[in-house]
């Protein structure tokens, strides 16, 4: 029976993939690295969740990565009333996939989905203090509310998708599987372990807006993603002429463009970057308390070295964010690399009593960090060759290792782990990065968002929490002093800022959206 | 009669070997709903003999008979379902593991295919030797070389074959050194089984004298089973016939041979192609069709399937035996009532002009 | 027929010891809610997620739903795939996306590919096996043997990283990867039947050797048969017992094959699934994707079983054993 | 018939008169000749395909075992300056790179000796662990059989019936992976096969006479099974562990390309291929040289196994250990 | 006494037109093969004939040739990869030298062979009567109803009961002596002139040896068919055949009617292998052994093959190899003395 049913959908699928392959004649195809866990509407606000979902599920407001400004999406206009509330004005006329107009009653449906707390959703963490909710005023405009002051409810606008409430309400798990958005492109199928593929709307509001996002309006057919995690079979995919668009190439790769025809690498600024994690004054060993060590494990990297490796990367300036940010401090230097020094501390720290028998660095990564494991193991033989013995590792089924939450310390022995780690940060504030990585995590407290750090200082925890307040100046100030007093006490090598890349077929010509999102609206053909 | 036989006749020597209503059933128990059942194969019935020191017992049948099993039953390689096996009056089957390898000297056994009875990967010295190893206190080891040589030389090689491997010898060669190994423990009795059935013609004749000097000079009991009677005839004191795991006939080798009572042993004697050209014009007693699967033995006397002269009675009953098996008798229905000379004149003439 | 009843039987018990052998042991790799949310999930969130997961019942109990939703044909839900951040209670259809159609979906698209590999190579090295036994120690029994063994040496991915430079990149003659049409099927399908080709073609060969050498072909010809039907009918049948037997043992590798092979291709199989799942932890759709395997593995053997009885009259299924 | 002896001649004096029936022995030359490890030898000689593997394997052993003294640079000294540098090339400090170096700038010869030594004594010592507990449970089951047989055949039945290496897959993602971890899980999955050989080759040797014999003398069953029936089973077991050794080197590297190979920085095969798969398109020789000295020593050690195999097989040995002819001696 | 018992068994040497020219003789046939230890010679030198309707028996132990010789003939044996020299003429025609396709031909339809396994020599997977079958209906292009009622027909013949009904049985399901009748029958299925049985009963009882043999001797006699008949039992021999051929170490040691040879063997090897046999007509004090034992094909002594176990040898029969003399009508051998030996026996 279940044989037969088998054969019967192997000859079907044989003969329909024929014919479709056939049919898809003006199919942009994108090679992406990997499958979307689901296509619900919180997933895009991050790139990697879901690439090219944007192209179907807007949000209401968008941010300019180069000015830092917002600018209108499905929202025309937005005012702030307070700290707590944000008011929107929505756009007129337009219309989610299945038909629904997108009103003010649809669009406080997806907001309070997106943000509700029962369900667990991983944009939690860029929730604020309060909860969120959205309150109709009329037909096109929606206040949010937020219970806790929160200063960037904007920035959450941003990162929310707007998506039929029709469709929340009466088939939520088609949420999941089926987005049905307001974008230039409709969801089509979802082939699973193969590619998604969405078709073009013809009723996109875009087309006869003259405050439209983007280069230009995107006239294929059908927009296919295609997933593929092996690099090398996505670099193939272009080479063959089977994709436009490659995600996430290789530095490697990138060179290889340049001396090749049919293709070519479009680099330019992300904020993504890489960091390196080393465990201080919570749970760790009490020997990476001593500041000679720490130094010389941040002076025995060779950031131009690690740079090189990773393609497609620059030395960051020995913080954790870039230039453009609230809070960033254009005097710091990285850190100087300079085995020489690191080897003299080392000494000096072992002169002075400090025994580092039995010391292990584990330089640690995870595997969904570009060049993982070569930056592990260059890592590890930078430190080593100062004389301070290491473990390397890659956790690869990388996804979530208990080893990394700060509550699974406590299980452990004290430990001396470097924690190589992707990160990647919306916000143009260094405020949410100094929370989130340095200060002292409240074990105890369920809703506290500070738990990647491992580094406990009142001090720090203090001046934080004061300039977290501070609006303007004062915070670009404050925060840039903070700065400044982490890179003294050597607590997180900023290891490399990571550049957006594509490859790019030739006879189309692809610039970064305003948001950092894959958006067919900005790719043109050249010729 | 030969020396032996009177001295068998008058029961004067030692009993080396004696078998008791021995029995072996094999296969398994198979599962009926909840109960056992036993459905297992016959393979020996009921076989009772003594073995006196120094003589030799034939035990002739067809293959599937379960001469081979019996042979098996009595140096303990199988253990037997019921009945009993002494050696030396020590009661094989009662003995514990460690009693069992020591009672296993006194009794040996030669086999029939010669090339997979020797270990290929061990030289001849030393498969000759390891009984040694086992039961250190037989030969010092220091005089245990010599021996060795004195062990080849008797079977009839030489003390440097002890250096090779059994691959470099012939069949007969081989045979001679599964004898050695035989012999080295010393035993009482040796179990031959079909141990020259393997060897061409021309070799045959040598490991037969040899095991006949053996016998004389060391005054071992040889039980000898073959499917060939003119060998078992060769070397035999007394002989027992089997079919289907049962004797039905036995007795002293020239009495059975020229006068047999079953019809069995009687087929069996004039079925053998005699080779001389001018003795063709004889009758010869032919029996239709194969012996029966032992899974479902007939009923009654287990011959009547194939027995030209089977009456009812023989498909009803069992016939019992008449007289002693081990000494003369015959397991049939109608052995006072049938006359079986005009089939073996090949064997009475030739004793008569011989 | 009560060998077949019997060989169900254990069948069943030997899945039932995978069933629990891969829910405890997998329990070991960590709470499921962290491994779905990610390690900067908040407290609450995952609290949140192991109450509609049902995590925070006793395991045994967990254990005792797992199997009685076997049972019903319901794998459980994905961890990845779908929806199971939100409460239960708030879907109408029950909610989650199931393994089962996860697992069913991908399964006829690994049957294809196995399908096409397996019967490609089987074919071939049917021809070369036998070749090579006809003419034994000739230029072409070396050749096959030389192929043969080249071809079970050879590491499947590094075979389909290579075919792909080589055809796809270079040669552009073949599609890089993925689902789709027939030629789509042709590189993954040439570095997954490497190895069941030269194992085939091997055994093939061997078992053909043996079998000429056996006297009822010397009677075959004695008979005066012609050396075709002697090859093709007296020997193969008998040596068809061997080959379907490594037939069957490497179509169960060839499943593990597959999970390479799908992740180089990118071939939407139930391999790549497998992989996927163990790169995020997806518990449910790991124990599905094992328990998928486990099953075919299951019915190959019982397909072998059936096709010994027919090769082999000596076997029937009454009596078979071991 | 006669049976006088004509005494018309002398017998040869070569031979020993027949009444002495002590002395019938024919010692004037070997019976059957063994085969001599000369005509192995020779049989290997004129095996070209088999005498390269061969040597191949023997150059493998040596730079795998000789790796510390023998590789030019240190495997894990990065040299962020050269990397992707191609086979044959000369840095600007004058190192010469005969295979070129990784994507870290390390000198990919020297990796590949480290990895050989890595990937080969992974297989070894995984056919070796397997072989040891396949082998004693194998011989135990097939000469006590009865319960303990049962017992273990069934196990043994139930593991061949699931497809190792995802099982492999399964174990390794909860232990985690590691050179030892390999080993053990190597170990776990692959002694069934050697139990099953071991078995089914007991079993043959049991019913031969020449453990009757040794029975019948009395020998204890550890005897039994060490002295007469293990060195019996030598031959196969010696092909099944070659081919073992192939098939751990080929799924080390399938599991280091799922990252459950050794940790880095180890070199191993399997791990070189892994991370170096990311550059085929720019750097060939990082993943097509391990994958053909995976290959090759594959291949290697299957062509041996199989020429072994093919010699001592008792029924087609002679056409393998006979010199070939030549054409024009041939008569007809 | 009753059906079951016969008056003669001897059924041979009658009918045997002693003048007719042979319908197959071999002629100086030789066959070597390449070992590992070097090129052996497996028949050397052998020359024989049969008439029609004759049983020619061929005696040998292991080793010796005899079914060596047989399988060239009958060309399961073809060079490569054996050497094979001399000539094989049936009706005039030398088949050696004739390609494969045309011998094929041959087989069966003008000789076929028995073998001594018959459990071995039949395909195991295949049924009792597709094998009897297939190659009347391959060859003769019979339908597969037809063949398998001539199937049926020659199971009759061979004394198969119930015929009909175990055509669709396989041979494992058959006792030995029912295989071998099979195999009879298959070899019968084409109605060959010569049946070469290559020793047919060895593996049997002795009860069941008997009704083979008697069998073999009816359809040969019913049909007119010659037969070969190759055996190391001299018992057998001494029934069935009319002449014999004594070989020893791939050559003839001596050929004679099966009186001549067994009241005048004239050949040491032929007269000491008589008096080896144990006898079943009387209990000897020792067996007249034959010392040594019978060398292998690739150490072949010098000159003579017997010699080192000739109580006859001379220096002379190192040296030189004996040539197969005439000794007198139908009777040679291979011996230097065989004269002064034939004189000896012959005056016993």
């Amino acid at each position: 029976m279940k044989t037969r049913q088998t054969a019967l959908a192997i000859t079907l699928a044989g003969v329909l993939a024929g014919v479709t392959s056939l049919a898809l004649a003006d199919t942009f195809v994108v090679a992406v690295p990997q499958e979307p866990q689901d296509l619900a509407a919180q997933g895009i606000y991050k790139e990697i969740n879901a690439p090219g979902l944007r192209n179907v599920i807007e949000p209401l407001i968008m941010m300019d990565a180069d000015s830092g400004d917002y600018v209108p999406v499905l929202a025309q206009d937005w005012e702030v009333i307070d700290d707590t509330s944000l008011r929107l004005h929505l756009r007129e006329g337009v219309v989610f996939h299945d038909g629904t107009p997108m009103d003010a009653e649809a669009v406080a449906t997806s907001i309070e989905f997106v943000w509700d707390q029962e369900n667990a959703f991983t944009i939690q963490e860029y929730a604020g203090p309060g909860r969120i909710s959205a309150e109709v005023e009329d037909d096109l405009t929606v206040v949010v509310h937020s219970s806790e002051p929160d200063p960037m409810l904007d920035f959450r606008m941003s990162l929310t998708g707007i998506t039929s409430q029709d469709q929340i309400e009466n088939n939520p798990s088609a949420h999941f599987t089926q987005p049905l958005g307001t974008g230039p492109y409709a969801f089509e199928d979802w082939d699973q372990g193969s590619s998604w593929s969405a078709v073009r709307n013809d009723d996109w509001w875009g087309r006869a807006a003259d405050d439209v996002y983007g280069q230009n309006i995107p006239d294929y057919d059908r927009v296919r993603f295609e997933f593929r995690t092996e690099s090398s079979s996505r670099m193939a995919m272009i080479m063959a002429g089977e994709a436009d668009i490659v995600v996430s190439p290789q530095s490697s790769d990138c060179e290889r463009a340049e001396r090749l025809d049919g293709f070519s690498c479009v680099t330019g600024p992300s904020s993504q970057y890489i960091y390196g994690r080393l465990d201080y004054s919570l749970f760790a060993d009490e020997r990476l308390e001593d500041p000679r060590i720490r130094a010389a494990i941040f002076h025995a990297l060779s950031y131009e070295g690690l740079a090189d490796i990773l393609g497609l990367a620059s030395v960051p300036q020995g913080q954790l964010g870039t230039p453009d940010m609230t809070g960033f401090n254009d005097a710091l230097e990285q850190y100087a690399s300079d085995p020489q020094r690191s080897m003299e501390l080392v000494q000096q720290a072992q002169a002075d009593g400090v025994n580092l028998n039995g010391l292990r660095v584990e330089v640690m990564g995870r595997d969904d960090t570009p060049r993982i494991g070569e930056l592990v193991e260059a890592i590890g033989a930078m430190i080593e060759a100062v004389g301070i013995p290491t473990r390397q590792n890659v956790q690869t089924p990388a996804v979530a290792n208990p080893r990394f939450r700060i509550s699974e310390y406590k299980a452990e022995a004290p430990r001396a782990m470097m924690q190589v780690h992707v990160k990647e940060n919306p916000a143009p504030d260094f405020g949410l990065n100094l929370h989130s990585n340095y200060a002292c995590p409240d074990l105890d407290d369920p809703s506290g968002v500070s738990r990647s750090s491992v580094f406990c200082d009142e001090e720090f925890d203090e001046r934080l929490h004061e300039a977290l307040t501070l609006i303007g100046e004062e915070r670009h100030e404050a925060m840039q002093e903070l700065n400044a007093f982490l890179h003294e006490r050597y607590v997180i090598i900023p290891l490399a800022l990571l550049d957006r890349a594509y490859l790019v077929r030739d006879g189309l010509d692809l610039t970064f959206g305003p948001d950092g999102r894959f958006l067919l609206a900005n790719v043109t053909q050249s010729d | 009669m030969t020396e032996q036989q009177q001295a068998v006749a008058s029961g004067q020597r030692e009993v080396v070997l004696r078998a008791e209503q021995l029995g072996k059933v094999f296969g398994k128990t198979v599962r009926q709903g909840w109960r056992r059942v036993d459905q297992g194969v016959r393979a020996v019935n009921d076989v009772n003999f003594e073995l006196h020191r120094g003589e030799t017992l034939g035990l002739v049948g067809e293959s599937g008979c379960g001469k081979s099993t019996l042979a098996r039953l009595l140096v303990r390689l199988m253990d037997p379902t019921e009945g009993r096996v002494e050696v030396l009056g020590q009661n094989l089957l009662e003995l514990k593991r460690e009693d069992l390898r020591q009672a296993r000297r006194r009794i040996q056994m030669i086999f029939q295919d010669p090339y997979s009875s020797l270990n290929p990967r061990m030289t001849v010295g030393e498969i000759i030797g390891e009984p040694w190893q086992v039961f250190p206190d037989i030969v010092p080891p220091a005089q245990r070389e010599a021996r060795i040589g004195e062990l080849l030389q008797q079977v009839g090689l030489n003390k440097s074959d002890a250096d090779r491997y059994p691959h470099q010898f012939s069949g007969g060669q081989r045979q001679r050194i599964g004898i050695a190994r035989a012999l080295a423990v010393e035993p009482e009795v040796i179990i031959c089984d079909e141990p020259v059935s393997a060897l061409d013609v021309s070799v045959q004749a040598q490991v037969i004298n040899l095991l006949m000097d053996i016998q004389r000079d060391t005054g071992v009991s040889y039980v000898f089973i073959a499917h060939d009677l003119s060998v078992v005839r060769q070397i035999s004191d007394r002989i027992m016939v089997m079919y289907l795991g049962e004797i039905v006939e036995g007795g002293a080798v020239d009495a059975v041979y020229e006068s047999p009572q079953h019809p069995y042993t009687t087929a069996l004697l004039s079925s053998i192609p005699v080779h001389d050209p001018e003795q063709q014009s004889r009758q010869v007693l032919k029996l239709p069709g194969e012996v029966p699967s032992p899974m479902n033995p007939p009923s009654g006397c287990k011959f009547h399937t194939r027995c030209p002269y089977a009456t009812e009675i023989c498909s009803q009953e069992v016939p019992a035996v008449t007289g002693d098996l081990a000494v003369r008798g015959v397991r049939c229905h109608h052995a006072s009532t049938l006359n079986f000379d005009p089939y073996i004149e090949h064997i009475t003439g030739r004793v008569a002009s011989g | 027929m009560p060998y077949l009843v019997r060989r169900a039987g254990h069948s069943a018990i030997m899945l039932l010891v995978v069933v629990s052998f891969v829910f405890f042991a997998g329990r070991m790799i960590g709470d499921p809610a962290i491994v779905m949310l990610g390690a900067s999930a908040s407290d609450t969130a995952l609290e949140q997620l192991r109450n509609n997961l049902g995590l925070n019942d006793p395991l045994l109990m967990q254990y005792f739903r797992y199997v009685g939703g076997l049972v019903q044909g319901d794998l459980g839900v994905s961890f990845r795939y779908g929806f199971a951040q939100m409460p239960a209670e708030r879907f109408m259809d029950g909610g989650g996306t199931p393994v089962m159609g996860l697992v069913l979906a991908r399964l006829p698209q690994t049957l294809y590919l196995a399908a096409v590999a397996l019967g490609g190579a089987l074919a071939l090295a049917l021809v070369m096996g036998c070749l090579a036994a006809m003419y034994p120690r000739s230029w072409i029994d070396h050749l096959v043997n030389v192929l043969s063994l080249a071809s079970v040496s050879v590491v499947q991915f590094w075979l389909g990283l290579v075919l792909i430079v080589l055809f796809a990149v270079h040669l552009g003659w073949l599609p890089t990867g993925g689902y789709g049409s027939w030629y789509h099927v042709i590189l993954p399908a040439l570095a997954l039947g490497a190895r069941p080709l030269g194992r085939v073609a091997q055994v093939t060969r061997s078992a053909m050797l043996d079998e000429m050498a056996r006297p009822y072909v010397a009677a075959a010809r004695a008979k005066g048969l012609p050396e075709h039907r002697i090859v093709s009918v007296h020997a193969l049948k008998n040596a068809g017992i061997p080959v379907v037997t490594i037939t069957g043992d490497e179509l169960v590798q060839l499943v593990t094959g597959a999970i390479l092979v799908e992740t180089v291709f990118g071939w939407p199989g139930i391999g790549h699934l497998l992989v996927e799942a163990l790169n995020n932890r997806d518990l449910p759709v790991l124990q599905g994707a094992i328990l998928a395997v486990a099953t075919l593995v299951i019915v190959v053997n019982l397909l072998v079983d059936i096709t010994y009885t027919y090769l082999n009259p000596k076997v029937s299924l009454s009596s078979r054993e071991n | 018939m006669t049976q006088k002896l004509l005494a018309k001649t002398e017998p040869d004096p070569s031979v020993v008169p027949t009444q002495n029936a002590n002395v019938e022995g024919l010692y004037d030359e070997e019976r059957a000749p063994k085969l001599t490890w000369k005509i192995y030898l020779r049989a290997l000689f004129s095996d070209r395909v088999t005498l390269i593997a061969a040597l191949f394997l023997i150059i493998m052993a040596v730079s795998a075992l000789g790796a510390q003294f023998l590789a030019p640079f240190d495997p894990n000294q990065i040299d962020i300056m050269n990397r992707f540098m191609p086979p044959l090339s000369m840095t600007d400090a004058g190192q010469f790179h005969l295979l070129g170096t990784d994507q870290l700038g390390r000198d990919v010869l020297s990796r590949l000796m480290h990895g050989a030594q890595v990937s080969i004594s992974i297989g070894f010592l995984g056919a070796i662990c397997s072989g040891l507990l396949g082998i004693t449970l194998g011989i135990i089951a097939g000469y006590k059989r009865g319960l303990f047989e049962d017992i273990v055949m069934r196990l043994v039945d139930g593991m061949q019936s699931l497809p190792s290496l995802l099982i492999a897959l399964f174990v390794l993602f909860i232990i985690g992976g590691g050179y030892f971890n390999l080993v053990l899980v190597f170990t776990f999955l692959q002694w069934t096969v050697f139990c099953r050989m071991a078995r089914s080759l007991t079993l043959n040797l049991r019913d031969s006479n020449f453990i009757s014999a040794a029975r019948v003398l009395g020998c204890t069953d550890a005897r039994i099974m060490l002295r007469h029936i293990l060195p019996n089973m030598v031959a196969p077991l010696m092909v099944l562990f070659t081919l073992e050794v192939a098939i751990l080197i080929l799924s080390e590297a399938s599991l280091s390309f799922l990252g459950f190979g050794v940790q880095p920085p180890n070199a191993s095969w399997g791990r070189m291929i892994a991370s170096g798969r990311d550059h085929i398109n720019t750097a060939w020789w990082l993943v097509t040289l391990p994958g053909l000295a995976i290959f090759l020593t594959a291949l290697a050690l299957n062509l041996l196994a199989g020429w072994c195999r093919a010699v001592s097989d008792p029924v087609h040995s002679s056409r393998w250990l006979t010199p070939k002819r030549k054409q024009n001696k041939q008569e007809g | 006494m009753n059906a079951m018992t016969e008056a003669r068994t001897r059924v041979t040497g009658d009918r045997v037109d002693v003048s007719a020219a042979p319908i197959m003789s071999v002629e100086g046939l030789s066959v070597g093969f390449d070992t590992p230890h070097g090129p052996v010679q497996a028949v050397d030198n052998v020359s024989w004939s049969i008439r029609k309707g004759e049983t020619l028996g061929i005696i040998g132990e292991s080793g010796s040739g005899k079914s060596v010789g047989l399988e060239t003939i009958m060309g399961l044996i073809t060079s490569p990869p054996a050497r094979i020299s001399g000539q094989v003429l049936l009706d005039g025609q030398d088949i050696l030298s004739m390609p494969q396709r045309q011998r094929r031909q041959l087989r069966g339809d003008r000789m076929a062979m028995i073998f001594q396994d018959a459990l071995a020599a039949l395909n195991p997977s295949l049924t009792i009567g597709t094998q009897i079958s297939e190659v009347y209906r391959i060859r003769r292009g019979a339908s597969r109803q037809a063949a398998l009622d001539k199937a049926v027909e020659l199971m009759d013949q061979v004394k198969i009961p119930s015929a009909r009904s175990r055509l669709k049985a396989y041979p494992h399901e058959f006792s030995g002596g029912m295989c071998q009748r099979v195999m009879i029958a298959m070899a019968l299925a084409m109605d060959p002139e010569i049946l070469i049985a290559d020793e047919p009963t060895t593996a049997l009882d002795v009860t069941v040896q008997r009704q083979i043999m008697d069998l073999l001797q009816e359809v040969r006699r019913e049909r007119g068919m010659s037969l070969i008949l190759v055996t190391h039992d001299l018992g057998v021999v001494a029934e069935c055949a009319d002449r014999a051929v004594v070989m020893y170490s791939g050559r003839m040691a001596e050929t004679a009617t099966m009186r001549d040879l067994f009241r005048t063997p004239s050949h040491p090897y032929t007269r000491a292998l008589l008096q080896a046999m144990p006898r079943v007509d009387a209990r000897l004090e020792r067996l007249q052994a034959i010392p040594g034992t019978p060398p292998t094909l690739s150490h072949i002594p010098s000159g003579c093959a017997f010699r080192p176990r000739c109580t006859f040898a001379q220096p002379r029969c190192a040296e030189e190899k004996p040539e197969l003399r005439m000794l007198a009508a139908e009777h040679s051998a291979a011996c230097h003395f065989a004269e002064a030996i034939r004189e000896e026996t012959s005056h016993d």
